[in-house]
Formats: structure tokens, C-alpha cells, sequence
């Protein structure tokens, strides 16, 4: 692999860029592989990359249907925080922030892993008292989350109104220093590289179509749109077709698929400092790097795989964007987009094994995938590699359903993820 | 916003005026007391969330005010039938 | 100079000279005239510059397609707008534009040093970079990465304008007033259909407004349509979004072009619902891809002759075309008509249909076939172009001072695709066309692939003998993409479009592509050497053009963002100078300070006042529900936890709500009116929850109940009227209803009349003290109010806000429901294991309280806490330990849910959910909180009156 | 004392008057919520006819779901209760208020916020329906003459956005 550095930039420039290598080889599937990870988005190309890099398992195969990081990773609005409310949610965004600190070094790969800030408003009494609950509960789990009157809010992010006369009043705000953003395509792009150095199979154009099972129920292998491949490790990391996958290995799960929308604005200068989030308001934004306001807009309330929203939730998103940022009205929406959110009872996601042997699965993050990419990544191959969960995903198991031990953020506080 | 055919007033009305209840034909057990942890837990999380034909229900809130039930194509959003509550699954 | 005004021709007015300027410039052009056209007639050919090398950039096309001439323009405080397209921008008097981008001028621009080093910014150049030092990323790089993006400057005060917004109908919809798109029109005008024309630019016609000859035709058609009582005509609007059941998104732009601002609304978002939509949204022309294609002054053909044809705008004396389809000679061919002077026509092809070659011929323009363009020089306009002879690879140079480019044509079929209509490959045309709809849909025209100016050849990049990675051949104008970059996304083992897109950023600027996406596509699938099809196509993503907050928010600013509801007492609880709080859609009243008072004050004089006299609550956002029928009792057994078939007609019972999965999701105290009539009261926040739940089970569990439930919750005013003086003021008042303790006990209800106005009468209390709840006709709320203020004036009776009744109630240990439960709380964590039903075999939710992990001992309980400094109000959200010197992370076992100063009890009291909480009375916690950490000790929930002595006087 | 100082109304009693719009409040009148499994139960009770069809509506009374019926009657006329009967009959007099929406504008106002094809809504017809995000019912009373029920708390809102609309 190509050592990524100015100095290899600069060389190959008189080169004229001709002698560039693949970042990771286009790799045909082999009959049988230690491990495959069926999901080529960042949560699974990262299970890979840990797999080969701290577990030792590197006859890898990421299994991708279309191209790799083209489903929610690619589509969301790329927030990274860990100010959670529960110990065992923030433990498990803990794990990922870490681990994205220093993340470009270690894949070599500038990831733009941007500590902007993460500020979630609140708009009356109760939004007070449970983000009040959070910055609480953070500070004893030494996770960075601190209260901001609304005059410091608003020198943290100079365009929020916080005039007292606005429909929903900002009454102040939680900022967790450490969050902020990533470029969500290098993020995918990175680990792919990175665990390709290392002997993993990135094979795309490659849909999942069955799973096989022996005589004693454990897994054996996957039925592709190539062929069969035999494993007898396979984690589902497949976000929203989670429930599609899981039922070719016999399992109902429970999960829900809606439809998220997000939206950006017309590249300008920079303008927004920070990430706003605002649960009562529904709505959330950032700048990215290139300039664009990065907006996410609510859920449709349907189940659908369409990745076709409606018009007037972006309606009701813009809205909202315009009563917390009045200066933007004028701004204009570039691109819509949608992506298939799964969504567990509790608003949480499962993490670990299932009932069938070899089968492993990471799902059910909702609409709050991508801040915990590195993290779920890890902890998926942790488990996998030693078929059982690691202590931080443990509790984000498939039997907390069934004897009602919910980790359920948004009922606690109504704090979107 | 999607246009939705309520049975009971008969016509295709606007999605705003709806609202969506879940997947269709989960009937509550009669006997819960009776149920396993693991057959409540179905009645109460398992869902089929199917990527394509999908049973569903929808309350006609901000019209009729009736639930009822749709078979929709989760692919194309395309309705197939919808159909009062109580009729048997189509 | 190199653009000038034609001496006649063109559709502007040249009665009505406009005054304008450009960076500080005064310019004069015609009404009708956009920007673009105003600034080449007045010989401007230097529009803006690019994203990410800061080249010099003029214009490209003359339509919604430019990828250019971004400017921004300014009028007036909060009315600053970045990145419009200057072949958008209508002229008017007093028009303040400027370009972007550059600094310090438009001519002189630092940034342009990016050019200069632009061989060390190949595609995805940062993700190989900018990694070491480390600790340089976020002081550094980043911000310095930031600076150079963006492109306009962002707005800094907020926009005065108003936006409207509306639904519409109509059984055709037709997108594009092209003559496509009005033959479509006039073939329909005649049936009884309502149609809808939209065209996004200001006047009817597309295509035939650069054609004369056509204009005859136009003005009949546009006459015709315009008289039709059953055709809507919507220009300078948008058609931007096609989403489901043929429900497309337009935003109509009504006042940008005019001199004035008015207040009438900027823009207007039509949200409209069509029988049938025809797309005729034509088609846009294609750059060729080639050394120097970004030069100011290279341009499509087909806008040379929009220039020329509507605007009676040259973009140069001495015009010279690089073409590979015919079209581009019927372009110059007209421009040549209008008086504008041709140099040279190239084509790469090696023959033509011989009629274009008799044409030039006649016109004694020089023809080069089987030749191209491989060099343009000059930096700010095209001075001369450097043509290669491909059959002897011999280069020589043109004097031009603007080169077309007629690379052929691309269907605009963005609005099919958002309509998920698929499409199919057209070889012949290098492009997508539509091909099986998914709605009710069709194209027609320039869309769907059928025009009639002749065929061209396919070509990815001109052939050109220099170094290919050492040219600047610009596929993406905005963003910067050359073909370059596309192999070297190729190279690097990027394969899918979507990847070579997101990795190039081709496609992605605010043009979205309309230029360069299939022109990349070409280049990608040589550089992978496969078809077209097979390397797939980005999708298009809805808006078809960049669309305004404003417009999309429509109405909803300011007050009109969301209701916010109030009582019909809220308009004397302003008057009587309330402060107020949001909850739910509701606006309450918090306390009712007196000059002097801050919030603590003013909650301990109104707590007092009720323990000791009486106070008086607006308590009419309660949610309230009325169950009719035979079958009411059994329906409430079965939602709720409590037993509720003996209840007597007159009674009152406190009911808790779960959902199925066994939590608290709402309570509050219900009333039997009589056998088979209850009156429900839930939170203020569930109500509308509650009833949808209710609703839920009714119809799909129990259909077969005699039960229906109406929402009363805006039928009543509630008025608490709480202490020990309540009955004494209430007592004068009312007729019908005997008030003395036996007649009238705490949990009954009674009807008669107060005031002469007809009352549900509750005998109940949110604060442990004597009280009543006076429901009444919401109309006359405020009516009895104030009769029962001057009543109680003799007791001094004190109106008091949310905040005291949360104190209140919490001295007597009340749970709210949201605050002191969380939605993961049972009834016996919540101590409330008397409100169950325990003989009842079933009711919604308690399945689920028998789950393993439910009954599992060390759950989180609520308990009461004292601080052992009865001064220590706990912030609420405080979280409990049970050892204080733990390192981080600690063991939370819990969290203070309410905590209050009590006036009354002179002391601080507490409510916390704590793990085992239960059997822990009298243990000490500790809540540890920045700089000191607190200690309590756990008691039960009820501080005040623990018999309830006061509630039954 | 008369009722004018007794009740307090959400929106203005002065009209809104524009260019082909004219929004106003409607007087004070009784409305009940209806409800039954059959419609001759409730006739049998209230002595009355009751329209069949959802959407339609006559004498007062609109049929709005397959066992839902709103009656709207002049104040102080006496609605009976139905004690013990198989159907409900509820008081929501004070629920909502009425808005007249009139004029040749009329529809065009409506539309503004509520989605329905109102250009398409027959004389006579009555629905449950929304606008923007605010629940109503409308009835079409005349070709130009609409009456909107709303409830209580919405209404300043709906009179602010019906009137913004109007003015455009």
C-alpha cells in the first residue's frame, strides 16, 4: 500500500499522478473465508479492518450488493457524539469517539474528523431538566457534556436566535466539545483501504442471497449473486435490509425500515461553526467542509426501501431551520437525499450474537449510525472473533426484548439519536 | 405525500391526513397471562418488515378517524388494496 | 472586449434602458435582459471564478444549466443573496451584483496561486494529506481547507421577505412551455380539463425564443393559452421535485425581478397534485471536453445564439465552432443570419450531410472536418485556438475571440428519474433517455431524446497529441473535475459512478451536473473500458435547481411556524403580568411575579397562599375524554390499571395508564358521570396519545364494545381552586350543589351551575389541600375566573402558575408523569402499586410487568430525598451515588427527578428514582456535583400531611 | 348580563375583509359529537334524519365517519342525552368555533393549507380533514361560502394563517 502523505503527493505529481495504485483491489470472491462481514458501509468494512488488524482474522470477505458506503453511510449527516444519557449508550459512543481521535492517522487516510462541537438546545422546562439529566450522568461517566446559558450558546454559534419571543425559546444548551463531524465517504473509503492491505476481500456487486445452515443449525456459508461463498463466521452489519438478511437464516427481528431524509445547501462561505441539534424543534445542522449547510430532516412514517422521502417533511425541516437560523431563509436547498433507517423498539441498536450459531449481527441504529462507525466496528469483530460480546455491547443484546431490559434514550428524554 | 384510499369514506386522501399504526394483523393474545416471554415478545416487537409486499395499518386521524388496513409495496410505496379493519388479510 | 449588442433583433426592449452594476461597475442594458446577456453586451466576459483553482470563468450556457456565473446580489439589509446564476439574474434599475470567490478582485485574484499549484490537487488529494502534525488538522489545515471552500459569503442578517405557499390541482401538469410543451397545452385546451403550465424562465416559449421564426407562432399560442379560462400559466416557476402520486414541488419567484421591493411574498411554493404530467423539459446542450475548454469565452453554441437571437447579444466578433454534432452548425448558421461574425466551423468528424457543407459554404464560412481543438489561448477571453489536423496530427492556430462547443445533447430527464421512471441507454445519442414511467407520466420533445437538428458523434475527450495528464480538459466547470481526475479516480480503483462522482465531486456542485454528468460518464467508461450501462448513473436528486429556505417553509415563520395554543383564561393571566412556559403546544402560565419578585419569590407567596388561604389555577389544558356508552366501565378496566366497575356514578378514581410494554405512559383523575358516562382527564402533553391508544384498542382489539370516546379537552375550562378557603368561595357561587364535606366528599363530582353558567363540579386536589376543579363551557372560562377572583378577594386569593403546583404537588408527592417517571418506569417502581388492579386478569401492559427483567429486584424506585442541608435545593437531573469517593466512571444507581425549595415545610424536598430505591429509607446517598458533593437521605415521597387530614375538611 | 360580556371568543368579532375573501366568526351554536353502531338509533333519539354517507351532510347534522355524526344546533335547543341507549351523544358546544370563509376566493384560501381538491368539493359536502398541521372540518354551505370548525386553541392560529394567505 502507498504510504498517503504530502511527500507522496508531491512526488507522484511530477509523475503526474499516472502511478497511483488502487486503493483497495476489486477482489473476485474465494470459495471460503474465516470471516465475512455482509455490509460493505463503514460499520462493516470497520468489523473487517478490526478483524485483520486486532483480532488476527484476516481471510476476510466484506460482502457489498452495490458499492461500498453507498447506503447510510453515504447518506447521513455524519454527527459524531457520545453525550448519551444511559452508562451503557454512553460507553458504547464513548468507545467509537475514541476511537475516531486519531482515526486518519491510523488508516492513513485524512478522514476530516472535525471536533466542531455538538450543541443540542433546549426550548422549555423539560428539554432544561433532561439535558440538565444528561451533562449530569456524562460528567460521572467522564464523558464531556456542559451546560451553556443561551447568551453562551449563542457566542458558540453566532447564527442561533435566542430571542425570547421566538416560538420555541432557546432556554440553553448541551455542548459536548469532542463531537462534531467526518467526511462519511473517506470514513468508508479509509477502512477499505486499510483492511485490503491487510488481506480483506472488499467484493462489491455482490448481494447476499441466502444463508446456509448445517445439519446442527450453525452457519455455513451465503448464497451470493456470485456464488457460494462458505464461512462459518458471518456478521450482518446491513443497516436497513438487516431484517431482509435475517430472515434467509430463519430469524424475525425487530426491527422497523423508514425512510430518512437530509439536505444540503448551496456551498458558501464559512457561516456555521459548530453542530446544532434541536430534538423539541426537529431539526439539525452543520457546514461541512466544502461549505454546505448539512441538514437532517425527520423520518417518513412509513415503512419503505424506496429512499424516496416526501416533500413536506423537508418542508417542515426547512421550516424549523429557518425559526432557530433566521439569517438562512434566503439560503438555497442544493440536493435531497434518502436513506433506510432500521429502528429497534428501544431506539438502540443490537450489537452481538443470534439465536443461530456463527451468526452475528450489528443493527437497529436508527437514525445515529454513523457517530458510532469505529466503535460498532470494533465491538462487531470483538465479537465475532471470540463469539461473545465484549462488555460494552453486552448489554445491546437481542434478549433485552424479551425481558423488557430496554435502553430506551428516547423515552428517558425524548433525545433524538 | 403519498395518496392514501381510505375504505371507509371511500376516496384517495392526502398522506397528512393519516396516520401510520404499524404492521397489520397482530392481533393482542386473548389469553396474555398465558403468553411466554417469548411469544409476548413476538406480539410485541417482532416485526416482518418485509422489502416488498407489507401489511399495514393506518388511521384515517384527521378524517373518518377509522383504522384500517393497506397492503403496500415497501419498494415502489405503491398501495395494493387497503381494506377495513376486522376483513381477513388479503 | 469581445461581446457587444447586435444593432437590431433579440426580444429586450430597447425603449427601456436599465441601469445596473456589477463589483461596484455601473452598467446599462434592455429590460429583458438577464445579467449575462446585460454584461456581454456591454463586452464582459470575465463572470467569476472557480471553486477550487480559482480560474477565471466566464460564461458556459445561457440557462438554469450555467456552471459559471455564480454572483451574488445585494438589496438591502437581510436581502443578500450568494451563488444565483447570472443567466437567471433578470436586470432591473438599481441591481447591485457581484462575483464571488476571488479576492482582492474579480480580475486579480490570490486564490488563483491554487491554479498554479493545481497539479499537487489532483481529486480526493485531501484524504492523502493534511494527516501529520496531528495536532495541525483542527488549528491549520482545516480552517484554511474551510477558508478556500464556499462560494458566495453566507447571509448575516435575517431576510425580511415573506414567503406564501399553497396546494393546487389539476388533471394535466405540463413542465416546460418549450414548443413541445405548448403544442401539449394547446392540444388540451379544448377539453374540460384544469391544466397547469409551468415554465421556469419569465416568458412562454423554451427553444423558440432564440428562434424567430418562430415567433409569430409563439405570440398566437401564448395569446390562445393565455385566454383559456381552464389553463393556469405559472412562469419564473420552478417545477423542482417530482415525489409520490404525481405530487410535484414548484416554487414561483414573484418579486426578485422587480426594481422594488414590495411586501408582497418574495416566492410561493405551489405543492401540486396532477391527473397526468407531461415532462417537457427539453434538453441541454453538451461542452466538449478538450485543453482550455474553461477559458472566458468558450461556450455552448445553442447559448451564442440565445444571446444573440433573444437577448440581440454577440459574445464576440469573430466566432469559431468545435463541434461533433450538426446541431452546432444550424447554431452558427443563425448567428451568422443575426450578423455575427463566424471564423471558423471545426468538427471532429470526418464527414457531415453534405447540406450543412453547401450552407457554410454559401455563408463563405471555413470548414475544418476531421479536426479539433487542442488549445485555447488567452486567460480572461479567448484570443486565438490551437486546432490539430487528426489526420496528420498538424496543430495550427484560429484567431477567434470565442469558440463554441456543440458536443450534443442530454434529455433533461431529472424530474422522470425523481418520479423513479427508469431509463434506457441511447447509444446514438451518448445519453439516458426515459424509458417505462412509474407514475402517471410522459415526456415529449427535447426529454425524451426527440428533437430534430441532426445527429453528432460520441466523444468522450478530443484527441489531442499533448501529454493527456498534462492538460486542463474540464469536465465539471464549478467543481474543478477535469478528465484527469476521472481516470485518476478510475486508477485508483474507483469503478462505480457513484464513487468516481463522490470521489471527483463531478456532478456535485450547484449545477448538479447539468453539463457534466454525461460527459464524465463517457470518460469513466473508456477509462474502464466497459459501456456506459454498465458502469451505472448517479442518481438525481430532487431539487431540479437550488430552491430557497424561505420558499420551502412557505408561511410557516414566526407565529405561524406552529400554533401555540392557549386557554381562554391565558388573555388575564397576560394581563396580570404571568410568565409564562412552553408545554407541549401549550402556552401556561409559570407564576404571576409582583413587582420585586423573581421566580422563587413569587412560587413560595403563592405556595403559602394556598396552604394557608386559598389559590386559584387555570388548569384547562388537562386532556379530557368523554366514554360513552354500555360497555364504558369495561373498556376502562381493561385500558387502565384500576379496578373501574364499582366505581359509583358521582365518583371520582385516580387512573394509570401503561403502554403494552408495561411502562407509565400517562395518568389522571376520571370521574363517572353516570352508568355509561365517564369523564377522563389525562396529562396536558398525552391527550391527543391517549386517545389515539384508546381509539386503538376500541377499534381493533374490543370492536365489539358499545363504547365511544369523544375529546373534550377545549370543551371545558378547568379552574383548580385549591385550600382551605376554596369551599367558602365557591360556596356563593353555586347553585344545585351541595358543598358541605358529607354531601360533597374528596373524588366526587357533582353537576349544577356557577354563575348561572352549567359546571362539572370536581371535588379534587393536585396540592393535598381542600380543593375543587370548576370545569365549565370554555367560552365562559374567563368569566367565572374573575368571579371567583373577586369572590376570593375577602381571602386573599392568590392566582398561581405551573411552578408552585409543581411544588405542591410534589410536598404531597404527586408524580408528573414525564418528570418523575421516564417512559421506562412501572407502577410499582413508581410506588404506585395501589392504583393496580390486582384481581383483574388482564389489563393493556400488565403482561409485560411479569417480564423477567421487570420483576428483577434493582430496579430504579422513586423515593423521596433530604438533604442533610435542608438549604440544598438538588439540581434536577442530578445523579445519585451510593459511595462518594469512586474514580470515574462512577456507579450511578440513580437521578433526582423533582426537586423544590418548600416554602411550607422550610426546608428543600426531593423525588428520585433510585436502584433498590425502596428499601433504602433512611440510607444515605450521594449526589457528587462540580465542586461539592451533596448528601441525602432516602424517605418516602409524601413530605406533607401524611394522613391527608387537609384533604377532607 | 348579556352573553357578549360573559364569553371571551379566541379570534376577533370584526371580520376580515380582502380582495375576493371575506373571513368572519360565526355566532355561538350548540354542536354534539354522535356516535352509534346504527343510525336509526341515534334518529330514533333526536327525532332527526341522518345522512348515510360520510361527507354528506343535512338539517345541520354532517356525517363524518361510519359512526360519527355532528350535529350543529342553535344555542339553548334541547339535545337529548341517551342515557342507557346503545350510542353516545356528547356536548362539544364549546369545543371549536366557526370561521366563514366567503367569497370568490374562498376555495382559494382553504387551499392555501389544506390539501384536499376543494375546487372538486360538492355544495352540501363535509369533511374532517387538516391544514397545514391543524385539524378542521369543512363545509361547503355555497358555491363561495365555507365554514370551518376548529377548536378552540388552534383557532388564532388557523385566523393568522387563513388571513396571511388572503392577503397574498
Amino acid at each position: 500500500m502507498t504510504r498517503f502523505s504530502a511527500l507522496s503527493l508531491f512526488t507522484k505529481a511530477f509523475g503526474g499522478h499516472q502511478n497511483w495504485p488502487e486503493q483497495w483491489p476489486d477482489a473476485a470472491p474465494k470459495p471460503a473465508y474465516d470471516a465475512i462481514i455482509v455490509g460493505g458501509g463503514g460499520h462493516g468494512l470497520g468489523a473487517a479492518y478490526y478483524l485483520a488488524k486486532k483480532y488476527g482474522i484476516n481471510n476476510v470477505a466484506v460482502l457489498e450488493k452495490g458499492w461500498i458506503g453507498g447506503g447510510n453511510t453515504g447518506r447521513n449527516t455524519t454527527i459524531i457524539r457520545s453525550n448519551y444519557l444511559y452508562d451503557e449508550s454512553a460507553h458504547l459512543y464513548d468507545h467509537a469517539v475514541k476511537l475516531w481521535d486519531g482515526l486518519s492517522q491510523e488508516l492513513n487516510y485524512n478522514i476530516m474528523y472535525s471536533k466542531r462541537g455538538v450543541m443540542m438546545l433546549a426550548h422549555n422546562v423539560h428539554d432544561v431538566q433532561s439535558l440538565q439529566r444528561h451533562i449530569n450522568a456524562n460528567r460521572l461517566n467522564g464523558v464531556d457534556n456542559e451546560w451553556l446559558t443561551p447568551e453562551q450558546a449563542k457566542a458558540y454559534c453566532p447564527p442561533l436566535n435566542i430571542s425570547p419571543d421566538a416560538r420555541h425559546p432557546v432556554l440553553g444548551a448541551a455542548l459536548q466539545r469532542r463531537g462534531g463531524t467526518a467526511r462519511h465517504d473517506s470514513v468508508a473509503w479509509g477502512y477499505a483501504r486499510a483492511a485490503a492491505a491487510m488481506g480483506v476481500d472488499i467484493i462489491q456487486n455482490c448481494a447476499v442471497t441466502g444463508i446456509r445452515r448445517g445439519a446442527n443449525g450453525a452457519v455455513e456459508g451465503v448464497e451470493t449473486t456470485r456464488g457460494y461463498i462458505a464461512s462459518k463466521r458471518v456478521g450482518v452489519s446491513a443497516a436497513g435490509n438487516t431484517s431482509v438478511v435475517m430472515q434467509m437464516a430463519g430469524l424475525d427481528f425487530p426491527l422497523e425500515s423508514y425512510p430518512l431524509q437530509a439536505l444540503v445547501s448551496e456551498p458558501i462561505k464559512p457561516t456555521f461553526p459548530c453542530v446544532v441539534m434541536s430534538n423539541t424543534v426537529h431539526a439539525y445542522m452543520s457546514q461541512s467542509d466544502k461549505g454546505e449547510l448539512v441538514i437532517g430532516a425527520g423520518t417518513d412514517q412509513y415503512v419503505s426501501y424506496s429512499q424516496r422521502g416526501a416533500l413536506h417533511i423537508v418542508e417542515h425541516t426547512l421550516a424549523a431551520i429557518c425559526e432557530i437560523f433566521p439569517i438562512y431563509r434566503r439560503m438555497r436547498m442544493l440536493r435531497t437525499w434518502g436513506g433506510i433507517v432500521d429502528v429497534t423498539p428501544d431506539r438502540s441498536p443490537i450489537l452481538g450474537k443470534t439465536p443461530v450459531k456463527g451468526l452475528y449481527v450489528n443493527c437497529g441504529w436508527g437514525t445515529g449510525g454513523f457517530k458510532a462507525t469505529p466503535g460498532a466496528g470494533d465491538l462487531l469483530a470483538y465479537t465475532m472473533a471470540k463469539d461473545e460480546p465484549h462488555s460494552i455491547n453486552a448489554p445491546f443484546n437481542l434478549d433485552r426484548f424479551r425481558n423488557g431490559r430496554f435502553i430506551d434514550e428516547a423515552a428517558a428524554a425524548a433525545v433524538a439519536h | 405525500m403519498i395518496l392514501i384510499h381510505c375504505p371507509y369514506c371511500d376516496e384517495k386522501r392526502p398522506e397528512i391526513e393519516f396516520a401510520n399504526a404499524g404492521q397489520a394483523h397482530i392481533a393482542r393474545p386473548l389469553d396474555p397471562a398465558g403468553q411466554s416471554d417469548a411469544d409476548w415478545e413476538a406480539y410485541l416487537f417482532i416485526r416482518a418488515n418485509p422489502r416488498g409486499r407489507h401489511h399495514e395499518r393506518w388511521r384515517h386521524v384527521h378524517g373518518c378517524g377509522r383504522f384500517f388496513n393497506a397492503v403496500r409495496d415497501t419498494v415502489t410505496d405503491k398501495f395494493e388494496t387497503t381494506y377495513k379493519a376486522g376483513e381477513p388479510r388479503r | 472586449m469581445s461581446g457587444f449588442r447586435l444593432e437590431t433583433g433579440g426580444r429586450i426592449d430597447r425603449s427601456q434602458p436599465v441601469t445596473f452594476s456589477f463589483d461596484g461597475k455601473a452598467y446599462q442594458g434592455f429590460a429583458g435582459d438577464t445579467l449575462a446577456s446585460a454584461l456581454l453586451a456591454n463586452g464582459v466576459m470575465l463572470f467569476g471564478r472557480s471553486f477550487k483553482y480559482h480560474r477565471p470563468r466566464g460564461l458556459v450556457a445561457a440557462g438554469s444549466e450555467e456552471p459559471n456565473a455564480l454572483i451574488s446580489v445585494h438589496r438591502g439589509p437581510g436581502r443578500f443573496t450568494p451563488n444565483l446564476r447570472a443567466t437567471g439574474v433578470e436586470i432591473h434599475n438599481g441591481l447591485k451584483a457581484f462575483s464571488q470567490n476571488r479576492w482582492p478582485s474579480l480580475a486579480m485574484d490570490f486564490g488563483a496561486i491554487n491554479d498554479r499549484l493545481g497539479m499537487f490537487f489532483p481529486a480526493g488529494f485531501y484524504n492523502k494529506t493534511f494527516m501529520w502534525p496531528r495536532s495541525f488538522w483542527d488549528r491549520v489545515y482545516e480552517p484554511a481547507i474551510r477558508k478556500m471552500a464556499g462560494l458566495g459569503d453566507a447571509p448575516t442578517a435575517e431576510d425580511p421577505d415573506v414567503y406564501a405557499s399553497t396546494y393546487a390541482h389539476c388533471d394535466l401538469l405540463i413542465i416546460g412551455a418549450g414548443p413541445a410543451g405548448i403544442d401539449a397545452a394547446l392540444g388540451a385546451m379544448d377539453s374540460n380539463k384544469r391544466i397547469v403550465l409551468i415554465d421556469e424562465q419569465d416568458e412562454l416559449g423554451g427553444g423558440a425564443l432564440a428562434d424567430p421564426a418562430l415567433w409569430p407562432w409563439l405570440e398566437r399560442s401564448v395569446k390562445a393559452l393565455t385566454e383559456a379560462t381552464n389553463v393556469t400559466i405559472l412562469t419564473r416557476t420552478t417545477a423542482f421535485g417530482f415525489y409520490h402520486d404525481n405530487f410535484i414541488g414548484a416554487v414561483q419567484r414573484l418579486t426578485d425581478h422587480l426594481p422594488n421591493v414590495t411586501d408582497t411574498p418574495r416566492e410561493k411554493l405551489w405543492r401540486i397534485r396532477a391527473g397526468e404530467v407531461v415532462l417537457a423539459q427539453g434538453a441541454i446542450e453538451r461542452p466538449l471536453v478538450f485543453d482550455g475548454n474553461d477559458t472566458p469565452g468558450v461556450m455552448l453554441s445553442s447559448a451564442a445564439r440565445v444571446f444573440a437571437n433573444r437577448y440581440g447579444v454577440a459574445v464576440g466578433k469573430a466566432l469559431t465552432l468545435m463541434a461533433s454534432h450538426d446541431s452546432g452548425w444550424h447554431d452558427v448558421f443563425a448567428l451568422a443570419k443575426a450578423g455575427v461574425g463566424i471564423s471558423a466551423i471545426i468538427d471532429v468528424r470526418k464527414s457531415v450531410d453534405s447540406a450543412l457543407l453547401h450552407a457554410a459554404e454559401r455563408l463563405g464560412i471555413k470548414v475544418y472536418l476531421n479536426h479539433g481543438v487542442v488549445g485555447v489561448n488567452g486567460r480572461h477571453n479567448v484570443s486565438s485556438v490551437e486546432i490539430c489536423d487528426y489526420s496528420d496530427q498538424r496543430v495550427h492556430r484560429i484567431n477567434c475571440d470565442a469558440l463554441l462547443m456543440a458536443g450534443g445533447w442530454t434529455p433533461s430527464v431529472h424530474l422522470w428519474s425523481h418520479s423513479k421512471g427508469s431509463l434506457k441507454w441511447r447509444d446514438d445519442l451518448g445519453a439516458y433517455v426515459p424509458d417505462v414511467p412509474n407514475e402517471n407520466v410522459r415526456c415529449i420533445g427535447g426529454c425524451f431524446g426527440d428533437w430534430d437538428f441532426g445527429t453528432g458523434a460520441v466523444i468522450d475527450v478530443l484527441p489531442t497529441p499533448k501529454d493527456q495528464s498534462r492538460i486542463k480538459a474540464f469536465v465539471d466547470y464549478q467543481n474543478d473535475v477535469t478528465a484527469k481526475d476521472i481516470k485518476l479516480a478510475v486508477r485508483e480503483g474507483f469503478r462505480s459512478i457513484e464513487h468516481i462522482k463522490r470521489y471527483t465531486t463531478n456532478g456535485m456542485a450547484t449545477d448538479q451536473g447539468k453539463t457534466s454528468n454525461l460527459n464524465g460518464l463517457q470518460i469513466a467508461s473508456s477509462a474502464l473500458n466497459k459501456p456506459v450501462p454498465d458502469i451505472g448513473l448517479t442518481s438525481f436528486r430532487p431539487p431540479y435547481t437550488p430552491q430557497t429556505f424561505g420558499a420551502l417553509a412557505g408561511h410557516a415563520k414566526g407565529a405561524l411556524f406552529q400554533p401555540t395554543r392557549t386557554t381562554n383564561i391565558d388573555s388575564w393571566a397576560q394581563a396580570h403580568g404571568a410568565v409564562f412556559e412552553l408545554v407541549a403546544q401549550w402556552r401556561r402560565a409559570r407564576y404571576f411575579p409582583k413587582a420585586g419578585e423573581d421566580m422563587h419569590a413569587a412560587v413560595n407567596r403563592e405556595c403559602v397562599a394556598v396552604r394557608s388561604s386559598v389559590g386559584i389555577f387555570d388548569a384547562s389544558t388537562l386532556g379530557k375524554i368523554e366514554v360513552v356508552g354500555p360497555d364504558a366501565a369495561e373498556f376502562l378496566n381493561r385500558m387502565y390499571t384500576n379496578p373501574w366497575k364499582a366505581l359509583e356514578p358521582g365518583r371520582c378514581r385516580y387512573g394509570l395508564l401503561l403502554k403494552e410494554d408495561g411502562f407509565i405512559t400517562d395518568d389522571g383523575v376520571s370521574a363517572r358521570l353516570a352508568p355509561d358516562r365517564f369523564h377522563l382527564t389525562t396529562t396536558t402533553g398525552g391527550a391527543a396519545r391517549v386517545l389515539n391508544m384508546m381509539e386503538d384498542y376500541l377499534q381493533t382489539e374490543w370492536p365489539d364494545l358499545d363504547v365511544w370516546l369523544t375529546s373534550t379537552t377545549e370543551q371545558y375550562a378547568v379552574i383548580a381552586l385549591q385550600g382551605p378557603n376554596a369551599r367558602k368561595v365557591l360556596e356563593p357561587l353555586v347553585e344545585g350543589i351541595d358543598l358541605s364535606a358529607e354531601a360533597f366528599p374528596h373524588m366526587a363530582i357533582r353537576e349544577g351551575t356557577i354563575c348561572g353558567i352549567e359546571t362539572r363540579l370536581f371535588r379534587v386536589s393536585f396540592t393535598g389541600e381542600l380543593g375543587f376543579e370548576i370545569n365549565v363551557p370554555t367560552a365562559y372560562g374567563r368569566f367565572i375566573w374573575e368571579r371567583l377572583m373577586a369572590q376570593g378577594a375577602q381571602y386573599d386569593i392568590t392566582a398561581y402558575g405551573t411552578e408552585a403546583m409543581h411544588v405542591l404537588r410534589a410536598e404531597k408527592g404527586f408524580i408528573i408523569v414525564g418528570q418523575d417517571t421516564d417512559g421506562t418506569v412501572t407502577p410499582f417502581d413508581a410506588g404506585l402499586d395501589w392504583a393496580v388492579g390486582k384481581k383483574k386478569p388482564d389489563f393493556v401492559g400488565k403482561r409485560s410487568m411479569a417480564r423477567p427483567d421487570i420483576v428483577a429486584p434493582g430496579r430504579k424506585q422513586l423515593v423521596g430525598l433530604l438533604t442533610d442541608d435542608p438549604n440544598v435545593v438538588l439540581e434536577e437531573g442530578a445523579q445519585i451515588v451510593a459511595y462518594p469517593n469512586q474514580p470515574i466512571p462512577m456507579t450511578m444507581i440513580g437521578h433526582v427527578t423533582s426537586s423544590y425549595w418548600s416554602e411550607t415545610l422550610g426546608r428543600s424536598i426531593a423525588m428520585a428514582l433510585v436502584a433498590g430505591g425502596h428499601d433504602m429509607m433512611g440510607d444515605t446517598l450521594y449526589i457528587p456535583m462540580p465542586g461539592k458533593t451533596h448528601t441525602a437521605k432516602v424517605s418516602g415521597t409524601v413530605f406533607y400531611d401524611l394522613e391527608g387530614a387537609r384533604l377532607h375538611v | 348580563m348579556s352573553d357578549t360580556l360573559i364569553r371571551h371568543e379566541p379570534v376577533s368579532d370584526v371580520p376580515f375583509v380582502a380582495d375576493g375573501v371575506r373571513i368572519s366568526l360565526a355566532p355561538p351554536m350548540q354542536r354534539h359529537a354522535l356516535r352509534a353502531r346504527n343510525a336509526e338509533d341515534l334518529e330514533r333519539l333526536l327525532k332527526v334524519k341522518l345522512p348515510r354517507n360520510i361527507g354528506a351532510s343535512e338539517g345541520g347534522i354532517m356525517c363524518l365517519g361510519p359512526d360519527e355524526w355532528y350535529l350543529r344546533s342553535e344555542a339553548g335547543a334541547a339535545i337529548p342525552k341517551g342515557e342507557g341507549l346503545h350510542l353516545a351523544v356528547t356536548n362539544v358546544s364549546e369545543r371549536s368555533i366557526c370561521l366563514v370563509i366567503e367569497g370568490p376566493r374562498a376555495s382559494e384560501i382553504l387551499m392555501a393549507g389544506c390539501p384536499l381538491d376543494l375546487d372538486q368539493f360538492a355544495v352540501g359536502r363535509a369533511t374532517r380533514t387538516i391544514y397545514e398541521t391543524v385539524e378542521i372540518i369543512i363545509l361547503r354551505e355555497a358555491e363561495d361560502r365555507f365554514h370551518v370548525e376548529v377548536w378552540r386553541s388552534f383557532s388564532a392560529w388557523l385566523w393568522t394563517a387563513m388571513t396571511t394567505a388572503a392577503r397574498h
